[in-house]
């Protein structure tokens, strides 16, 4: 037997890179095992911790030399398998945040879940959870990253059903694992695509052959390819129409939501959009910068007058992801990078915020009748929470893009590439700049009312309890992603993306540096942010920013353009009647062809018997019956067996004979 | 010492059989006998596995290791010739990995089979005397001797779903036993004219006194009995018909002018014999495997069989349909494959679209299951119908894989109907509260069968949808209309957890809540082999590729070659 | 002439074959069928053929036809004792 | 008067080769007298038996010997290793159900019985030698004399009903054959149907007279062999005849019939020159009597009267290896004939036995006796699936060189209707499933209703001799080549 | 010729009578018109020179079927001033068949040529035919013999009042 060594070219930092994959893993197996265990969160959280100090250390000994090895998997027929490792500085970096966002969601767990029962079971997730994001993140390999991509789906379907006593939170898990399914279908498209034209699934030697254009390989295909790679990444980044998931996975606990939006599942789309954006042809990055603008678009509306906290957080991560596809679709992968890791601070924030929120409400309202995730419920918190007050305004001001965060340095390069690339190629380029302005006018909206609604006024809810803060834990946690979504950490001067180090270091398409649009762009959204910041401050001030009346607008904004209801309409619902079509077609016709079969067997017995016995008798009473009528005959001819068997056989004895003249 | 292994593997259930149903043992001495049986065959098996080698190459098309090859009986037959058949038993990496499999899943069975009291002799008599059987398909090298055991599968399991399955269980046998009849009837006719068809070379050489003995055989006197047959200088009388599936493979061992003779010109309804012989084998095996629409009887069968038998059903039964395809359907009749391969590729979607489908309006657990099968295995014949080694290997690799998942998920549907006998997935909710150990194993089974990356189904489906992407038989839109089934197994799987296990706990036909007790050690002990094998080939797909990479290559290369010149030359 | 002896003996063999499905009585049946015999054997001993072959065909055919007739006559018999009637349509009990 | 003298001479040289003929009529002759004078049951009985012995270990020895073509009494008979072969067959079945009905009930148990089961034998050896039409027709009307005689047996209502029905059937039947016999011998002007003048005289007969008068002669063997359209009667008859008797109607003048009616057929074959598609023909009927026999079994509730369509159906695939029309085909037909044979009579001895011991008449009086007799329930279910033709018995092998055999000749003439034959046989197999298993699933399957009779006997003499037939059956899938070596030594006349 | 008119005459007396048998419904009448068709044809045997078979003819189904018949029917009946009477069926089916029948024959004998091979009347002579019998006949005899044997101890047998309890 033919025995298939594991790895090649295998040196120091490939172990790390192991330990630093296992140790998520490590903590996963321990939960399982020791299931009570009411030490382990925090132990789970060291690990990651530890992971995450790995992963710097990586990210620093990669910087200038990218760790890349091959490990010989398996092979089919002649043709080999290979998993290749890869960690450059793109995939350095995203494992640190990964690995830094997850700890401090572990840290923020180890409080927030210490109520919970089924605890352990949550780390443990929530350790399979890092781990499968990191596995996207380490390997170059499309079937690898596929793999990973998976194990992603599967991880958030059990963190969203956590509570799975919930009929909700169940619906929401199955949701977001099938529409996550339909993307899936695309990114294995994808790769057939890809092994058709490279017998190759790792994207080094794709890039590779496609630079020396091989004869043979179809750029049309190509393309295709990447378009369906790009459905993939829908499905996970939550691009329309594939959206209508990351609303319902709310149900999830609230660290959990954080995990997602920021820095693990919907992340995991735009990275690999990024990583593959070399395989689009211009027209298809057109249909990836429409698609994420009019995400953008529909994300920010839906969020406008949401009362779930959390639903406004959600929607307001669609209309990011949207921000970041346009990024790539507008040929500045690199902005986009850029948006998807700080982004990955402000909303990880903004999520962890909420949740401090939700708890310290759901701390002084311990019986389940107020709704601890609706703004409505809020109101005045600045004072009571002073410390998430200030963190959660860095995050939400990031989040709009105010100068001196770091939205704002990564919004700005992206609507800069869009600018320009509207500038250039004109056409649908200008829809995706004019839908990227007007979200930046939405978000702006939205993110001041939800300020105004939770922190500002007065409470709203009728027995005023006592809020206060609640942890250390929480404080630290807020005020570390505080820093990460300041500007000076992503570049020295907090106006100029130009001098964004992580720009400059990182190896992705480029964006144009010119210098007009660049002083428009910045004009152009600081204008579109105070329009929107005004009227909801006008709002604020005229109390009308939860609105009394239901008009249209605000209902297709509530419903989230009722994407849900249209897709029940138009494919779940004939989706169901078709399968039970099938259902009676499966009993009606093929069970019953073959009970058919089966009873015409029978029948055809019992007539051939019949027959046997009978033909002659019956052939009798029939002519008695015709004769009788003629009045020919009279009734004499009753049945007499034995000679009714000589008739036959003499009836049979001719019939023989016509049969062979 | 290797030589004897094969034999002893086949025949040790069917002599435990005979002992344990003439003696007076006691229900307990009879399960551990079953169980020892079933282990002894698992450590042979493992033998087999680590010694095996795929350097010889003296059989043709494949290489077979193990081989053991006795004279069964030989008479002539008036002008007609010899016929000849063998007890020709031999196994390369397909058989092996196929054996390998049943062998699992037959100690899985077992142990599930452990409570079995009511009328225990017969049923475990019954079980030795399958688990034989299905061994004996996967190592024979005769048609006939595999028609014997393919056809000796019948009525022990016949016996087994209608005197110990459910409710409707005579209905079900015997629909089962019928369809399957049919099939293995098409089997025969085709069986009979390859045998007309067919001589053994050595033999003839023997009986034309080109050679005295089968030891002087070579190379040399093969061509100069074929160019003798080819001549037609060797009269009928010399002919010596052969049941080796392997000469079966080589059209210059086809005597010209026979039924089946690549060069002959009959037509039958417009199509040349050959492809028709095809077409008969292929419903033949498909109603095993089963493909849509021949599936109707595997639900009824199912449902209605106590939990091993159908596991033994999911986990081998219907691997013998497909392996019987690929040994003796397109080893035989590549030109078949490739002519029909559109079709076949197509029924394959349909299967796997269709068995879907199905499985989500499906409210009784085990149907879902059935249905799912029926999904799966259409993934094995896509990739079969592929022709490229992805879609091959791949398909191979289903078999195996679907065994184990298939086996876990029906396991798990008995776990359920041994505490309540009711399998309505409308009649539960919210299980996963009082029974968290059985929801776990649940959700991995389920998720396993739906193709999560890590378990061995995933590996199996990626590479037929690649496989038959990248076919050159099959239009592109077939892998894309399969790869559909990502969402709906996605559908109907996440639908009945969430239907079952998740949400407030209730249960519909009964207040009591004490039936409902979590795995138990003997239970635990089924589930978890199936699942670490099933993790273990989704991980290092190598254990299993290494086996069968012979098969496959070798396989398709001359298939594609063989199938077209086969073809070219009956499609004048 | 042989042929109007052959034509002649198809008559009779027709109407003995009609006997035989017509008539209710037993004895009439084995009437018929001793009319059948008798149409062959015309046939037989019109040919002759050589050696006299068809004259001794004809010869064992009336010995047959006398061993049919006793037993057929003794079964008669015995039906008229078990039914107190020989006409064949109510002699009936053998049914599926 | 010299040539009388030479006539005499060689009389008397031919009269050496019938011996096994002899020890049957001797021993007809001996039961008879010491039935008249002693009237001792167990004596004639025994005297039955030993006499075919004899005559088993006259063929036996004949066919060991040097076999030659052999033509005697003035071409009456033709000795061949075919006719001894068949001969054989035919005798040892007839022994094997004198030993059954030894071991009947002794309700039907009258020594007189013996006498006609011999004679029917007698007559059945004359009949698979003969090679004259005179001599075939007398030999047919013989086995029917004693075969309605036999079936009188019962001495019951239904019994008489039976033979009588058998009698008037088989007598129409028969006229209607000697009609087409005295038409055939008016066309050929001989009675010796091996002779050339026989071949001549029809190769100059136009096609419509020479159809009408083959299927006219065709008529008494159908009879004989139960084929359609002449197989009405043996539903009645299995039905009401005991046991014993119905065994041997299901074989021994089956396979005489059917050892004559492929002499006939090839000789009006005219080596493939007659104007009658044969093949078509043959395979017409053959198709016809598969399917009628099968599907009228399906709903049968009576065994025995099951076991007649049964049968029936069973004359179907022997008549499919006849219309194949080659060696290939008659080697076939003689071990599919040898193992119907031992199929047929396990079935018919287990029948019996379950009579004897539980009164059972109808299929749903054997629900739940597996348990009380799991031994006999397994036997019968071994000799069930031999008829279906399930491996590992020898029925699978006996169908399998039938079709085999069709294959063949189809490869040869490109006959479409021998591979519609071929496909629609095959799958009238699993039609025939259906009913062969529905005695096993009532004894398995079935709790007995009330609270079930008990066995008087325990283990009859019946099982023992099926155990017999059955590990024969079993044996004959393993080793074929055992039988089939014995077959090959004989030269079927082509 | 005039064999010629005799045979044809002979003929229809035959069948004449025999149709008479298939129409009454008296069975004794039948049995008579039976008697007159077997006459006829042994006549007919005359008039073909083969006069051993005549008179076998007459002896044996004049002198012992017949006889048997009218016992038979005798037996069969209780007898009183009412002729014993027997009905038919079938009657329209049948007539189609024979009629079909009679026709197929009739096709067949039309078309079929005869043999050659006829006798001359010298050939049926008592001695001769005792000769053939005894030689080429022989095994045919003594069949003959079992077979009448075994039908008179059937007959026996079945007539016997022994019956199963």
């Amino acid at each position: 037997m033919q025995t298939t060594t594991l790895i090649t070219n295998w040196d120091f930092n490939g172990y790390w890179l192991l330990v630093m994959l296992a140790l998520p893993l490590l903590s996963l197996g321990m939960n399982v095992a020791f299931s009570k265990n009411e030490r382990l969160p925090i132990l789970s959280s060291a690990l990651l911790f530890a992971s995450t100090f790995i992963a710097l250390f990586l990210l620093y000994s990669t910087w200038n030399s990218s760790l890349k090895f091959n490990l010989n998997w398996f092979s089919i027929g002649s043709n080999s398998y290979t998993i290749t490792l890869l960690v450059d500085r793109i995939s350095g970096l995203m494992l640190f945040v990964v690995t830094f966002i997850s700890a401090l969601v572990h840290w923020f767990s180890v409080d927030y879940m210490r109520d919970d029962a089924g605890r352990n079971r949550y780390f443990a997730l929530l350790g399979l959870f890092t781990f499968s994001m990191l596995g996207i993140l380490v390997t170059s390999n499309l079937l690898i990253i596929f793999m990973f991509w998976e194990l992603v789906g599967l991880s958030s379907y059990l963190l969203i059903g956590y509570w799975f006593n919930k009929e909700s939170a169940a619906a929401a898990s199955k949701k977001a694992f099938i529409v996550n399914r339909i993307g899936d279908i695309g990114f294995v498209i994808g790769l057939a695509i890809a092994w058709f034209n490279f017998q190759s699934f790792d994207l080094l030697v794709i890039q590779e052959s496609l630079n020396s254009s091989l004869p043979g390989v179809t750029v049309n295909l190509i393309s295709i390819c990447g378009l369906m790679l790009f459905l993939g990444a829908m499905g996970k980044s939550a691009q329309f129409p594939l959206q209508v998931w990351l609303p319902d996975a709310m149900e999830g606990p609230t660290p959990v939501s954080a995990l997602i939006h920021a820095a693990t599942m919907v992340a995991a789309g735009v990275y690999l959009i990024i990583r593959v954006s070399f395989l689009l042809s211009s027209d298809a990055l057109l249909v990836v910068a429409v698609t994420g603008a009019i995400t953008a678009f529909m994300g920010a509306y839906a969020a406008l007058f949401q009362n779930d906290i959390k639903k406004v957080l959600a929607f307001s991560t669609i209309s990011q992801l949207g921000y970041m596809i346009i990024g790539v679709g507008v040929g500045a992968s690199d902005a986009a990078f850029f948006h998807l890791l700080t982004h990955a601070f402000f909303k990880a924030g903004l999520f962890l915020g909420a949740g401090a929120i939700i708890y310290a409400i759901h701390k002084a309202y311990p019986s389940d009748d107020v709704d601890a995730q609706d703004m409505r419920n809020m109101g005045k918190l600045k004072s009571a929470m002073p410390v998430t007050f200030s963190a959660y305004l860095v995050f939400s001001l990031a989040l709009i893009g105010i100068p001196f965060t770091s939205g704002f340095l990564s919004k700005e390069s992206i609507l800069l590439g869009s600018m320009h690339a509207a500038s250039t190629q004109g056409g649908l380029y200008w829809l995706v700049a004019g839908l990227g302005f007007l979200s930046v006018i939405l978000t702006s909206f939205y993110v001041v009312r939800m300020l105004a609604l939770v922190f500002f006024g007065t409470r709203r809810n009728s027995n005023e309890k006592a809020i206060k803060e609640s942890s250390v834990t929480f404080k630290i946690v807020l005020l570390t992603l505080a820093v990460g979504s300041i500007g000076f950490v992503w570049s020295y001067n907090p106006f100029s993306v130009d001098s964004s180090w992580i720009l400059n270091s990182i190896n992705l398409r480029k964006y144009a540096q010119t210098e007009l649009p660049h002083l428009l762009t910045s004009v152009l959204s600081l204008i579109c942010i105070s329009v929107g910041a005004g009227v909801a401050l006008l709002g604020h001030k005229r109390d009308r920013l939860v609105p009394k009346n239901r008009s249209a607008v605000i209902a297709l904004s509530l419903n989230n353009w009722y994407l849900d209801d249209i897709y029940q309409f138009i494919i779940i619902t004939p989706f169901k009647a078709l399968t039970r079509f099938l259902k009676q077609i499966e009993i009606k016709v093929l069970d019953r062809v073959v009970h058919l079969m089966a009873v015409s067997t029978a029948v055809l017995s019992h007539v051939i018997g019949w027959l046997d016995r009978h033909i002659v008798d019956g052939f009798v009473s029939a002519s008695v019956y015709v004769v009788g009528r003629t009045g020919i005959l009279t009734k004499s001819i009753q049945g007499g067996k034995v000679q009714s068997y000589i008739l036959l056989a003499i009836l049979g004895l001719i019939i023989i004979i016509f049969l062979v003249i | 010492m290797n030589g004897a292994l094969l034999s002893i593997l086949i025949f040790l259930p069917i002599l435990a059989s005979a002992i344990v149903a003439f003696s007076p043992l006691s229900q307990k001495l009879t399960k551990y006998i079953t169980l020892l049986v079933a282990g002894v065959q698992l450590l042979i098996a493992m033998g087999l596995y680590l010694n095996f080698s795929q350097t010889a190459g003296e059989y043709g098309m494949t290489s077979f290791s193990y081989v053991e090859k006795v004279k069964w009986f030989e008479f002539s037959l008036a002008n007609y010739g010899k016929i000849s058949a063998d007890y020709f038993v031999g196994i390369d990496g397909l058989g092996l990995s196929m054996v390998l499999l049943s062998v699992l899943v037959m100690v899985i069975a077992t142990i599930s089979s452990w409570n079995i009291t009511d009328r225990y002799k017969g049923y475990f008599a019954l079980f030795l005397l399958l688990n034989g059987a299905i061994i004996g398909c996967f190592v024979a090298l005769d048609f006939l001797l595999f028609y014997l055991f393919f056809e000796f599968m019948l009525l022990p399991m016949y016996f087994l779903i209608g005197l110990w399955g459910g409710p409707r269980r005579e209905y079900a046998s015997i629909k089962f036993f019928l369809y399957t009849l049919f099939g293995s009837i098409l089997i025969l006719i085709v069986l009979i004219a390859l045998n007309i068809s067919t001589i053994d070379p050595v033999k003839t050489a023997i009986e034309v006194d080109l050679i005295e003995t089968a030891d002087q055989y070579s190379e040399k006197v093969e061509t100069q009995v074929h160019k003798m047959l080819n001549f037609g200088k060797i009269s009928s009388t010399m002919h010596v018909h052969t049941f080796n599936l392997i000469y079966m493979t080589d059209p210059a061992n086809l005597i010209p002018g026979s039924i089946l003779d690549t060069e002959g010109t009959r037509m039958l309804l417009g199509l040349p014999l050959r492809l028709v012989a095809f077409l008969l084998i292929f419903i033949g095996f498909a109603i095993k495997i089963p493909v849509v629409p021949f599936h109707t009887w595997l639900p009824d069968a199912h449902v209605e069989a106590p939990t091993p038998i159908s596991v033994i059903l999911a986990g081998v039964l219907l691997k013998v349909g497909a392996y019987g395809l690929i040994r003796a359907g397109i080893f035989i009749f590549p030109d078949g494959l490739i002519h029909f391969s559109w079709w076949l590729g197509l029924l394959g979607v349909i299967s796997i679209i269709y068995g879907a489908m199905n499985a989500l309006a499906s409210n009784d657990l085990k149907k879902l299951i059935a249905y799912s099968s029926v999904s799966h295995m259409g993934f094995v014949l896509l990739g079969i119908s592929a022709l490229s080694s992805e879609g091959f290997g791949g398909a191979i690799y289903q078999m195996v894989s679907h065994g184990v998942i298939a086996a876990g998920l029906f396991l798990i549907a008995g776990v359920l109907s041994d505490r309540t006998h009711d399998r309505l997935i409308e009649n539960y909710s919210g299980l996963a509260q009082k029974m968290p150990k059985y929801t776990v194993m649940v959700v991995i089974f389920f998720f396993a069968s739906m193709g999560l990356p890590g378990f061995s189904g995933f590996i199996a489906e990626i590479f037929v949808l690649i496989g038959s992407f990248i076919s050159p038989l099959l239009p592109g839109w077939m892998m894309i209309v399969a790869s559909i089934v990502l969402v709906l197994s996605a559908a109907y799987y996440l639908w009945t957890i969430q239907r079952m296990f998740y949400g407030p706990f209730y249960y519909r036909l009964s207040d009591d809540r004490t039936i409902f007790t979590d795995l138990t050690k003997r239970e635990h002990l089924m589930f978890w082999p199936l699942v670490v094998i099933a993790l273990l080939l989704g991980i290092f797909p190598h254990f299993l590729f290494d086996l069968i990479n012979e098969s496959v290559s070798q396989g398709i290369d001359l298939l594609s070659a063989q199938g077209l010149v086969n073809l070219k030359s009956i499609i004048k | 002439m042989m042929l109007e002896l052959f034509i002649v003996s198809a008559f009779l063999f027709s109407i003995g074959l009609a006997i035989v499905i017509t008539r209710k009585n037993a004895i009439f049946v084995l009437m018929g069928i001793e009319l059948m015999l008798n149409a062959s054997n015309i046939n037989l001993i019109a040919m002759g053929g050589a050696n006299g072959q068809g004259v001794f065909f004809g010869l064992f055919v009336i010995v047959i036809a006398a061993a049919e007739a006793a037993v057929g006559l003794a079964l008669v018999l015995k039906i008229y004792h078990h039914y107190n009637t020989i006409e064949l349509d109510k002699v009936n009990e053998l049914k599926d | 008067m010299e040539e009388l003298s030479q006539k005499l001479s060689a009389l008397i040289n031919d009269l050496g080769f019938l011996g096994a003929e002899y020890a049957v009529a001797a021993t007809i002759i001996l039961v008879l007298l010491f039935d008249l004078f002693l009237s001792n049951r167990r004596l004639s009985e025994s005297i039955a038996v030993t006499g075919l012995l004899i005559s088993i270990y006259l063929l036996v020895t004949s066919f060991s010997g040097p076999g030659s073509t052999k033509f005697l009494f003035q071409n009456m008979l033709l000795l061949s290793k075919a006719a001894v072969f068949w001969k054989i067959v035919v005798a040892v079945s007839a022994l094997f159900c004198i030993l059954l009905f030894i071991s009947s009930n002794s309700k039907f148990r009258r020594s007189e019985a013996l006498i006609f089961i011999l004679a029917l034998l007698l007559a059945s050896n004359f009949l698979i030698m003969s090679s004259n039409l005179l001599m075939v027709y007398f030999c047919i009307e013989t086995i029917s004399i004693s075969s309605y005689i036999l079936a009188y047996f019962s001495f019951d209502k239904k019994g008489t009903e039976a033979a009588l029905k058998y009698l008037l059937f088989g007598a129409t039947s028969a006229a209607v054959m000697l009609y087409g016999l005295s038409l055939l011998f008016a066309i050929t002007g001989t009675l010796d149907f091996t002779s050339q003048q026989f071949v001549d005289t029809l190769l100059a007969t136009k096609a419509l007279p020479l159809i009408i008068i083959s299927i006219l002669v065709l008529a008494g063997i159908l009879f004989k062999i139960a084929a359609v359209p002449f197989h009405i009667w043996s539903p009645d008859v299995y039905t009401a005849a005991p046991t014993p008797i119905v065994a041997l109607f299901s074989v021994v003048p089956k396979i005489a019939g059917i050892a004559i009616l492929i002499k006939i057929v090839l000789a009006l074959n005219l080596f493939g020159q007659s104007a009658i598609n044969w093949p078509v023909m043959i395979s017409t009927i053959a198709l016809a009597t598969i399917t009628v026999g099968n599907f009228s079994a399906l709903w049968q509730s009576n065994f025995k009267r099951m076991m007649a369509y049964s049968s029936i159906a069973q004359t179907g695939f022997l008549l499919a290896a006849v219309a194949a029309f080659s060696e290939v085909g008659l080697s076939s037909l003689s071990f599919y004939a040898i193992v119907f044979a031992l199929a047929n009579l396990a079935v018919f001895a287990l029948i019996q036995f379950f009579e004897k011991s539980y009164q059972t008449v109808g299929m749903k009086d054997y629900s739940g006796l597996f348990k009380k007799e799991p031994i006999a329930g397994v036997l019968l279910l071994v000799a069930l699936l031999s008829l279906t033709g399930l491996p590992p018995t020898a029925g699978f092998t006996g169908k399998f060189l039938i079709f085999g055999a069709l294959w063949d000749s189809y490869s040869i003439s490109e006959n479409n209707w021998l591979l519609t034959l071929l496909i629609f046989g095959l799958l009238n197999t699993v039609v025939s499933l259906f009913y062969y298993l529905k005695v096993p699933y009532f004894m398995i399957f079935k709790e007995a209703e009330g609270s079930g009779k008990n066995s008087q006997i325990l283990f009859g003499l019946e099982n023992y001799l099926t155990a017999l037939l059955v590990v024969a059956i079993l044996l004959l899938f393993f080793r074929p080549d055992w039988l089939m070596g014995w077959i090959n030594n004989i030269n079927f006349a082509f | 010729m005039m064999s010629d008119w005799l045979i044809y005459f002979l003929g229809a007396i035959a069948i004449l009578s025999a149709c008479y048998v298939l129409f009454t419904s008296n069975l004794l009448f039948a049995a008579f018109a039976l008697v007159l068709t077997f006459i006829s044809i042994a006549l007919l045997y005359l008039v073909m020179g083969a006069e051993f078979i005549a008179v076998t003819q007459i002896m044996i189904y004049v002198g012992g079927i017949i006889v048997l018949i009218i016992f038979g029917v005798m037996l069969t009946n209780k007898l009183g001033n009412e002729p014993p009477r027997s009905g038919s069926h079938n009657k329209f089916i049948a007539a189609l068949v024979s009629v079909s029948m009679f026709g197929l024959l009739c096709f067949a004998i039309v078309q079929m040529n005869f043999s050659n091979d006829m006798i001359g009347g010298s050939l049926l002579q008592i001695k001769k035919i005792g000769q053939v019998l005894f030689t080429d006949y022989l095994i045919l005899f003594e069949l003959a013999g079992i077979l009448l044997l075994i039908a008179l101890i059937g007959a026996s047998v079945i007539a016997s009042k022994k019956d199963a309890a």
